[in-house]
């Protein structure tokens, strides 16, 4: 809690592109560029990728999923048909594999999309506190760079976002 | 890594056997015998009947077999009411309770040469045929079972009510959880066999 | 069993409560329930009555006169379902749908349930003892009635019924019994008489090798379908009989010929005859008939006849030639054949050919003779009716008791008995359920069913021996406003005789009594309750019995002119009657199953119909479901074209039975009456009405609608192999197994 | 290559029409999110129009299937065989309309065509509401709906399982996967576009938004995870539409009758199915740009680019429907042969010719510039198409049990009753009442994805300046 | 429990049906034999059938829309070609036709509740409670045997007293359910527990179908095509009928044959081919 965040806007990536590029050089003591965030109305890569590498695990989840749906799901079914109360049914096999499998690849897949959604919130860490630094206007057209820094550094920060003709810069308040 | 694998593979297993877990119904019947609440909650309701006749009496006290009343249950498909001269055979003898009003009305039924319009306590649905007459040839002749234990498995304990009241589930799930074991053939044997499961013998 | 006469009437009167009311929730009740429904409870039932188990109890049929033994399924107390009897020789374990449907009778919705008096017009309900005083007011011990005043409509009727009204209108000293059948065989039996000295032989047909038949439906309509069906079987195993049929319009027997061949109505004694003519080329026949017939059947030659009979002229010889191959052979005359106005000649003509062929003794027999000749059946005619006609139109009659027959449906417009019967000052009907005749009645008393009443049968046509067939209630009766028409006889009869009749407290005391008498003729050592109770159980007491010979008068066929009947510029079609082998004469169309059950060639269901050949259609440009006017000289009546290629061109023809008015629910409003079209056409020799020699005229209305059938778009097999044939040759049927040869 | 002369230049202007734009790069982004909010906030008067129209076309088909609930099938004149009728055909229809929503918003995406942006949402939209409604058909035509939840697999007091051998469980399988995914799928891309509805509402609807949208800020790690995830919901939903539309075919291929037990027809009814949604899209583009006012979005260009599709589409249709016909022809099986034949011939030949001609030799006018940029056109060549479409599934039930392998049970002259029209009716009332409400609670075009397209294009008009 | 069942039995819920002797250890294999040269399309099955299994009678408004209701109907089918010049010279071609209880049973496969299933005794069961419509059974169904309650009928069909004749066997179908031809499964049962209580196996001629008992030409044979001895088993060897074959090998004047064989049905039904007289 010793951290504390800021927020400024910009009108267009260019300038938050150049504000990020100064952050990153100023190298200031308390405040690394993982902690900045870039709040925008659409996602651009380029920008991203000033802030390092920042991986991605939605895909595990998905794979967790896919295995999971289609493994049980074929378990479930099959053993389902071996019930005591097994039935026979057109001369076919209790247990089946061309209808077993069709019911396999759908759960494969709905289980596989939930897992990835599911994934992605844990990502978001839904439902988890929110930075209250914020403003509407990113929604629309605005581009924010926020900062969660040390206190003490805070000021530096505003400096080198001001350089930069933000529109306007936001602080915690009351903390 | 290989830490994780194994993590991974355990993890999974779980998952597979917790799948399975829901493949089977959660019903199960309690044990044969069992001859109260199977703790499903089917405790039918009481039913008044139009005389109270005391099993517990019969049955209880008197021993009386279940199917010296219930004749027909070893040849019929359904175990039938007792027909109005066989309670009249020995309550015309019995001149210690000819007085009770229970016994009065008997009477009164017996001199009009009314039926006594009893109610159906366990009454299965209209599309169910469940046979006695194979279930009581199976447990209590060839098996060789107290007949007790027979009736009471889906009657329960009526030799503790007075009037039946129904206390076990008698849905397919139950009926199913003890088919699905293992019975033996007959007493002289320890060869077993299940019961149906073919879904036209109790269907109709 | 009990012997006891009151427990065994009371055997199925203390059954339980509910019974039926736990099958109808069906589907309904999907869950467990208690209390809700009452268990089957019992006082003193017999000791074979198990709930949950159906008991068969034999009885007879009463759907028809063949009079087949049935057995009735009973189960807490409620008869569901009718089988054959095995012990009986004429039904032999089996039962048609006819039969089956009479439980139907029993169950029906519009039965009657309590005694009507009509009062300003419009029938009220009365009480028995009211209903009865009535009917005593007039008929009993203080009536004044005699002779000609009374008499008594009855369809068919054997057995005690028959005997009790008999000594009833003998106590009137009247022996006004009229026996009305409106598709009566009279005809038919005249000619059976005249050639073969009695009116009904035995058929063998399973003996025959080769049948020919003029029409005759003995699968279908005959004296006694389920035996002679049964018959046929064994006729078709090996070795294989053929039967050739020849008639206007095909009929179930028909269609199960191995050839079957269109003739022109009412020139079926003209082709018989051309047939012999054929046959006495053969020198091997040619002393069978008298040197004058025979001289007369030269102008029978093949030419002629095909021109007479519209039939191809080598069929004649081709007949012939199988007739004298296949040995013996068995022909029959049919309805079809039998009501022209020269019916009898015809009906003589086929008969001479089974002379020709010497088929006496071998596939024609006698029947057996009846040691109770006041059992047998009193046989219908349309005749009967006719004179019952005058008699009310004269004033004569002053009260009529009906039961069985329902003349104001079945007779014709030219016989007016519906404006007659309003001259009859007291009319009574004895009914089960209120039919078109009930309707005009003054009085309705309400049967039992044949499910809740004793009785007695004897069939008109006992196959082998002799059989008196026993009726036993099933059931307990479904309304205690009800009493049996036995019953009620002896009432009636108690009035005016008490003495002969005080020893009888009621019908079936009555039947017991006269059943227990005829111990001896069956030869049996019993007591007599015990003979009882095996009759009853049986359903049946069977008398061996040698059959009678037959005798041959072949001089009384008189052989004329090959000549067609001449062509109606006005009326162009003939019209060709059916019988359906469910609805008959119409008495049965309140039966829903059989409403339902599809007539076997055209698979209409509650529906009348006109039957037209495609090609006649095509020149009309009349298409199936065209609604069609038939109009005769009597009448019109509106129904629905179906093309059916089993009719001869000039011809068309309507099923009978539909049309109803006042016959219940499932019979008002479902077809039409052909019987009302009927022109006044009688057979020379015997007066009965010619049922086939109507002619009429089809006018299209213009209107459509869809015919009701089970057919579906086609009724071609399209290429699938459903109904294979194969060549009598080729199958070797004396190496399959079957069932009924063993 | 390079080296250009002014002489070149004009060959290039000959030979390439500029192009019309998809979208004007101008736009501003305040600007998009402007109009679509208007969209939510204040329509044309048409959409109440269409709304209470629907409504009352919905409320119709209710009556018709309480009626039909209370008396039993028989009100819909069903018969044995015609035990399906209309219900099944228009079942596969209302299917097969789902799929254009996954090729436009999941195949399109994959493929990076970003004109799909300003037009995926209510194609995915239709995808969802369209299952609905065939989710409903099922409901409809079952003899006893209160029963339906035997058809689902849980462990119950009854110890049985539904028939997994059954192409129906299968059915009901794909389409609840389908439907949950395509939910997922279009709630999830949406996400963005609710926290600006979230930015702009207020009371309510502010905070129902606000639960919607997540605690969606529009961070880099929020973008990350959600191009990844949506990136692979669709690759996902793609095999899965495949799937669903195949397993649909089965409940025909799988059976046994002539005219079903055809191989091709899974890949024939995917083809019907992608068809039938285009057509659709086309349908729903024109009524969505007028009632919306959304002629800056919903352009020509991109409306060009989606007939040019359904045409392309229209034609893989028409040649498996080809196919399909030729296999029956040249094979063996004498009763594929005569229901085929029946289907040209019998009674229902006007509506298979009429199926034929509006399936592949309409679609032609999609083929021709002109028509394609004259909206009226489309609008009534696209309902033809669908209508086309819509034959085609009557067309593969009913011929098959009116002239099956069994004779005596064909029947001549069947035809629905008004109880089943009205419940058909009642379906498309259901499906745009749905539409409407959902255009008038969500945004209909993609803001943020209209914004990234007018943002690259932006930065390409630069880059090439 | 169903996991170590599927592990442990895994081969034997891999086994496809039918094939040869797939009934020679088992007590029942319920089957019949009708001989169309026999059968003369009288209708006395039907009524039997409508008697004995609880049939509603639709009435005519619903015939006429093709919901009639009888598990058995007698087809009646004309000549052609030869057989049909201007007449059907050789009579009608009738054809009772039930379900035929296919031991590979199109209508099985495709119920989504499994309300249909093929029993031990090689019947084609229909669970009318388990039931839920949607007809897909009737739609695979070759010979479309399958009815459905279009109607609810238990309301319509049985005024009092109708309703008393109701055979309490038999449910009373509710409308919205499928139902067929069971063979007269009650009288099977009844008599298979009967025969059991007994220890022993149902007699040959024991137990028979409505329709076979009432059929007054006897061109119905039911019976136990696992009983060697049994009438039916008899006439399907003679007639070198094998249950599990979709060509029959037989002898060219065999008159057996099954309906639809080349579907692969393998139906339990055997008709004998009707035969006439080609000279006459």
């Amino acid at each position: 809690m010793s951290k504390v965040h800021t927020l400024a806007l910009y009108n267009d990536f260019e300038e938050a592109g150049r504000t990020l590029q100064e952050l990153k050089a100023a190298n200031l003591p308390g405040f690394r560029m993982d902690d900045v965030a870039i709040k925008s109305p659409i996602e651009h890569p380029e920008l991203s990728e000033m802030l390092g590498k920042r991986p991605v695990y939605v895909q595990l989840y998905t794979l967790a999923g896919a295995v999971l749906g289609s493994t049980v799901g074929f378990t479930l079914i099959a053993s389902a048909q071996a019930n005591f109360l097994l039935q026979i049914r057109g001369g076919r096999p209790v247990v089946p594999i061309p209808p077993d499998m069709v019911l396999t690849y759908e759960l494969f897949i709905l289980i596989g999309v939930l897992m990835t959604v599911v994934g992605c919130f844990i990502a978001w860490k839904l439902p988890g506190n929110r930075s209250t630094l914020y403003n509407t206007s990113i929604s629309e057209d605005k581009i924010g760079i926020l900062v969660k820094a040390d206190p003490l550094v805070i000021p530096k920060i505003n400096e080198i976002f001001s350089r930069h003709q933000p529109l306007e810069i936001m602080g915690e308040q009351g903390r | 890594m290989k830490v994780r694998m194994k993590n991974i593979l355990v993890w999974l297993s779980l998952l597979v056997l917790c799948g399975t877990a829901t493949g089977e119904p959660f019903v199960q019947g309690g044990a044969i015998g069992s001859q109260t609440d199977d703790g499903y909650n089917a405790l039918g309701p009481v039913v008044e009947q139009p005389i109270e006749f005391p099993h517990n009496t019969h049955a209880g006290q008197m021993g009386i077999n279940c199917m010296y009343c219930h004749t027909y249950a070893r040849r019929s498909a359904v175990s039938g009411i007792p027909r109005l001269d066989k309670c009249m055979g020995c309550h015309k003898l019995i001149e210690s309770v000819k007085d009770k009003p229970r016994i009065k009305k008997l009477f009164e039924y017996w001199e009009k040469k009314e039926p006594i319009p009893w109610k159906k306590v366990h009454d299965l649905p209209d599309f169910v045929r469940f046979n006695h007459e194979r279930h009581i040839q199976r447990f209590y002749f060839r098996e060789d079972r107290p007949v007790r234990e027979v009736c009471g498995y889906c009657h329960g304990d009526v030799a503790s009510m007075t009037t039946a009241r129904r206390v076990k589930a008698l849905s397919m799930g139950w009926c199913v959880s003890c088919h699905q074991k293992d019975h033996l053939e007959n007493a002289a044997t320890t060869k077993t066999s299940n019961g149906p499961n073919d879904c036209w013998q109790c269907h109709k | 069993m009990s012997s006891s006469n009151i427990d065994r009437r009371d055997f199925l009167r203390v059954l339980g409560i509910s019974g039926a009311a736990a099958t109808l929730a069906g589907c309904g009740n999907t869950s467990i329930e208690s209390g809700a429904e009452l268990v089957e409870s019992y006082v003193q039932p017999e000791d074979f009555v198990v709930p949950g188990v159906g008991v068969y109890y034999a009885s007879t049929c009463t759907q028809c006169g063949s009079g087949c033994g049935i057995m009735g399924r009973v189960r807490e107390g409620r008869i569901l379902k009718l089988e054959g009897n095995p012990q009986s020789l004429i039904s032999g374990g089996k039962i048609c749908g006819l039969g089956q449907a009479g439980v139907q009778v029993h169950y029906n919705p519009d039965r009657l349930t309590t005694p009507m008096i009509r009062e300003a017009g419009a029938f009220k309900p009365v009480s028995w003892d009211k209903a009865m005083a009535t009917l005593t007011a007039r008929l009993g011990s203080s009536s004044t009635l005699s002779g000609d005043q009374i008499a008594v409509l009855t369809g068919e009727i054997s057995g005690h019924q028959k005997v009790l009204l008999g000594h009833f209108l003998e106590s009137f000293k009247s022996a006004n019994h009229i026996v009305y059948d409106a598709l009566s065989p009279a005809i038919g039996q005249a000619a059976n008489k005249a050639v073969l000295g009695v009116e009904q032989p035995v058929l063998q047909i399973d003996k025959a090798r080769l049948i020919l038949s003029f029409g005759n439906d003995f699968l279908g309509t005959g004296p006694s379908p389920v035996h002679m069906a049964a018959q046929y079987a064994r006729f078709r195993k090996a070795p294989r009989g053929t039967l050739i049929q020849i008639e206007p319009r095909m009929t179930l027997t028909g269609a199960n010929a191995d050839r079957w061949y269109a003739i022109k109505p009412g020139t079926e004694g003209v082709f018989a005859l051309g047939i012999a003519h054929s046959l006495l080329q053969h020198q091997e026949y040619a002393h069978a008939v008298p040197a004058e017939i025979a001289e007369a059947l030269k102008q029978y030659d093949k030419d002629t006849v095909s021109e007479v009979t519209g039939i191809h002229a080598d069929a004649i010889s081709h007949i012939a030639g199988m007739l004298w191959e296949k040995s013996p052979s068995l022909v029959l005359s049919g309805p079809s054949a039998e009501g022209h106005v020269h019916g009898f000649n015809n009906a003589a003509a086929i008969l001479l050919l089974n002379l020709v062929l010497e088929n006496r003794g071998k596939t024609l027999q006698g029947q057996a003779s009846h040691p109770f000749p006041q059992l047998t059946p009193a046989s219908g005619s349309t005749t009967a009716l006719a004179k019952l006609n005058q008699a009310m139109s004269a004033g004569q009659c002053q009260a009529l008791l009906v039961m069985g027959a329902n003349p104001v449906f079945t007779a014709p417009t030219f016989v007016p008995f519906a404006s007659n019967l309003a001259k009859v000052p007291f009319k009574v009907a004895f009914a089960t359920q209120l039919d078109e005749t009930a309707h005009q009645c003054d009085l309705v008393l309400p049967l039992l069913s044949p499910m809740e009443d004793f009785g007695t049968h004897v069939a008109g046509y006992q196959p082998s021996g002799v059989e008196l067939a026993i009726q036993q209630p099933l059931m307990e009766r479904l309304y205690p406003e009800t009493r049996g028409l036995g019953d009620i006889l002896l009432d009636l009869l108690k009035q005016r005789q008490p003495e002969a009749y005080k020893a009888f407290p009621d019908y079936y005391a009555y039947i017991k009594t006269a059943v227990t008498k005829a111990k001896p003729v069956f030869k049996s050592k019993s007591s007599d309750d015990d003979f009882w109770e095996d009759a009853l159980r049986n359903g049946v007491l069977r008398l061996e019995a040698p059959p009678a010979a037959l005798e041959a008068h072949a001089a009384t066929v008189k052989v004329g002119k090959p000549q067609a009947l001449e062509t109606d510029v006005n009326f162009p079609f003939f019209f060709v009657p059916s019988v359906r082998a469910d609805l008959r004469d119409g008495r049965h169309a309140n039966l829903p199953w059989l409403q339902e059950s599809p007539d076997p060639l055209t698979t209409v269901v509650w529906d009348s119909w006109v039957e037209i050949h495609p090609t006649t259609a095509a020149q009309m440009q009349i298409r199936e479901g065209d609604i069609l006017e038939v109009q005769s000289a009597t009448g019109s009546v509106r129904a629905k074209a179906y093309l059916f290629p089993g009719i001869q061109p000039d011809t068309v023809s309507m099923p009978l039975g539909q049309g109803h008015t006042g016959y219940g629910r499932y019979a008002d409003g479902m077809g039409v009456n052909p019987f009302k079209i009927f022109d006044p056409m009688y057979d020379e020799r015997t007066g009965e009405l010619a049922l086939y020699a109507t002619r009429v005229i089809i006018k299209k209305t213009g209107e459509h609608a869809r015919v009701v059938k089970d057919e579906g778009a086609t009724n071609l097999q399209q290429g699938r192999k459903l109904v294979a044939t194969m060549a009598a040759d080729q199958a070797e049927l004396a190496k399959e197994i079957s069932r009924v040869t063993q | 290559m390079i080296h250009t002369t002014d002489e070149s230049d004009i060959q290039i202007e000959r030979r390439f029409v500029p192009k019309a734009k998809d979208i004007s790069e101008d736009i501003a982004w305040a600007q998009i999110n402007k109009d679509v909010l208007r969209s939510m906030e204040r329509p044309r008067l048409m959409y109440w129009v269409i709304f209470l129209a629907s409504l009352a076309l919905f409320s119709f088909g209710v009556y018709c299937e309480v009626y039909q609930y209370q008396t039993g099938l028989g009100v819909a004149d069903l018969e044995n065989p015609q035990v399906w009728g209309l219900y099944i055909a228009t079942f596969i229809f209302w299917i097969g309309m789902s799929h254009s929503g996954t090729l436009l918003s999941a195949i399109l995406h994959i493929m990076h065509a970003d004109w799909r942006k300003p037009i995926y949402r209510f194609a995915e939209a239709m995808t969802t509401f369209s299952l609905m409604t065939a989710g409903l058909f099922v409901l409809v035509h079952l003899g006893r709906v209160w029963e339906f939840y035997y058809v689902v697999a849980y462990p119950n007091e009854r110890w049985v399982w539904p028939n997994f051998n059954s192409p129906l469980v299968w059915d009901a399988t794909a389409i609840g996967t389908y439907l949950t995914s395509s939910i997922v799928f279009l709630y999830f891309g949406m996400i963005p576009d609710l926290a600006i509805c979230r930015d702009n509402a207020k009371g309510f609807r502010k905070k129902f938004y606000w639960f919607l949208s997540l605690g969606w800020q529009g961070t880099d790690r929020q973008w990350a995870n959600f191009r990844v995830a949506y990136l692979t919901i669709a690759c996902f939903l793609i095999p899965l539409a495949v799937s669903v539309h195949s397993i649909v075919a089965t409940d025909f291929a799988v059976s046994q009758q002539p005219g079903w037990h055809i191989t091709s027809f899974p890949p024939y009814f995917v083809a019907g199915a992608l068809y039938s949604g285009c057509a659709a899209i086309i349908t729903l583009f024109i009524v969505l740009r007028y009632v919306f006012r959304f002629e800056a979005y919903m352009t020509m260009p991109i409306l060009d680019k989606t007939c040019r599709l359904t045409f392309a589409i229209a034609m893989v249709w028409t040649y498996l429907n080809l196919i399909e016909y030729a296999s029956v022809w040249y094979g063996n099986d004498e009763y594929a042969k005569q229901t085929l034949i029946f289907r040209a011939t019998g009674t229902y030949a006007p509506y298979w010719w009429a199926m034929n001609f509006l399936g592949s030799i309409v679609p032609f006018a999609l083929a021709f510039k002109s028509l394609r940029n004259h909206l009226p056109t489309m609008m009534v060549v696209s309902l033809l198409l669908n209508l086309g479409m819509w034959l085609e599934r009557f067309m593969i039930v009913t011929p098959t049990f009116a002239h099956g392998y069994y004779p005596w049970t064909w029947t001549g002259d069947w035809w629905p009753s008004w109880v089943q029209w009205g419940i058909v009716a009642g379906s498309f009332g259901w499906f745009s009442m749905l539409f409407m409400l959902f255009c008038k609670i969500f945004p209909t075009v993609s803001m943020y994805e209209v914004k990234e397209m007018v943002y690259h294009r932006f930065m390409a008009r630069k880059a090439r300046a | 429990m169903s996991l170590s069942n599927l592990i442990k039995n895994w081969s034997s819920l891999r086994v496809k049906r039918p094939y040869e002797d797939q009934y020679k250890d088992k007590d029942y294999k319920w089957a019949m034999v009708i001989d169309l040269d026999a059968c003369t399309g009288c209708n006395a099955c039907t009524t039997a059938c409508y008697a004995e299994n609880n049939l509603p009678v639709v009435g005519r408004e619903a015939f006429s829309k093709g919901q009639a209701m009888h598990w058995l109907r007698i087809e009646r089918y004309w000549g052609e070609g030869e057989h049909m010049d201007k007449f059907p010279d050789h009579g009608a071609q009738f054809l009772p036709m039930m379900c035929q209880q296919c031991e590979s049973a199109p209508c099985e496969v495709v119920c989504p509740v499994g309300a249909t299933h093929h029993t031990p005794d090689g019947l084609n069961s229909q669970v009318y409670n388990r039931c839920i419509g949607s007809r897909y059974c009737s739609a695979n169904c070759p010979y479309k045997v399958r009815y459905f309650n279009w109607w609810q009928y238990p309301e319509r069909a049985w005024p009092n007293p109708l309703e008393q004749q109701l055979n309490p066997d038999v449910t009373v179908r509710s409308k919205g359910v499928m139902e067929k031809c069971t063979f007269c499964v009650q009288r099977l049962t009844e008599a298979k527990n009967r025969a059991r209580t007994e220890g022993r196996r149902v007699a040959d001629g024991e137990v028979t179908t409505a329709c076979a008992q009432a059929c007054p030409t006897s061109a119905i044979t039911f019976g136990n095509l696992a009983d060697d001895k049994s009438q039916v088993a008899r006439i399907w060897e003679r007639q070198q009928i094998k249950l599990a074959s979709d060509k029959q090998e037989k002898d060219e004047n065999l008159r057996g044959y099954r309906i639809f064989e080349e579907l692969r049905t393998y139906p339990s039904v055997v008709y004998l081919e009707r035969v006439r007289d080609s000279e006459a």
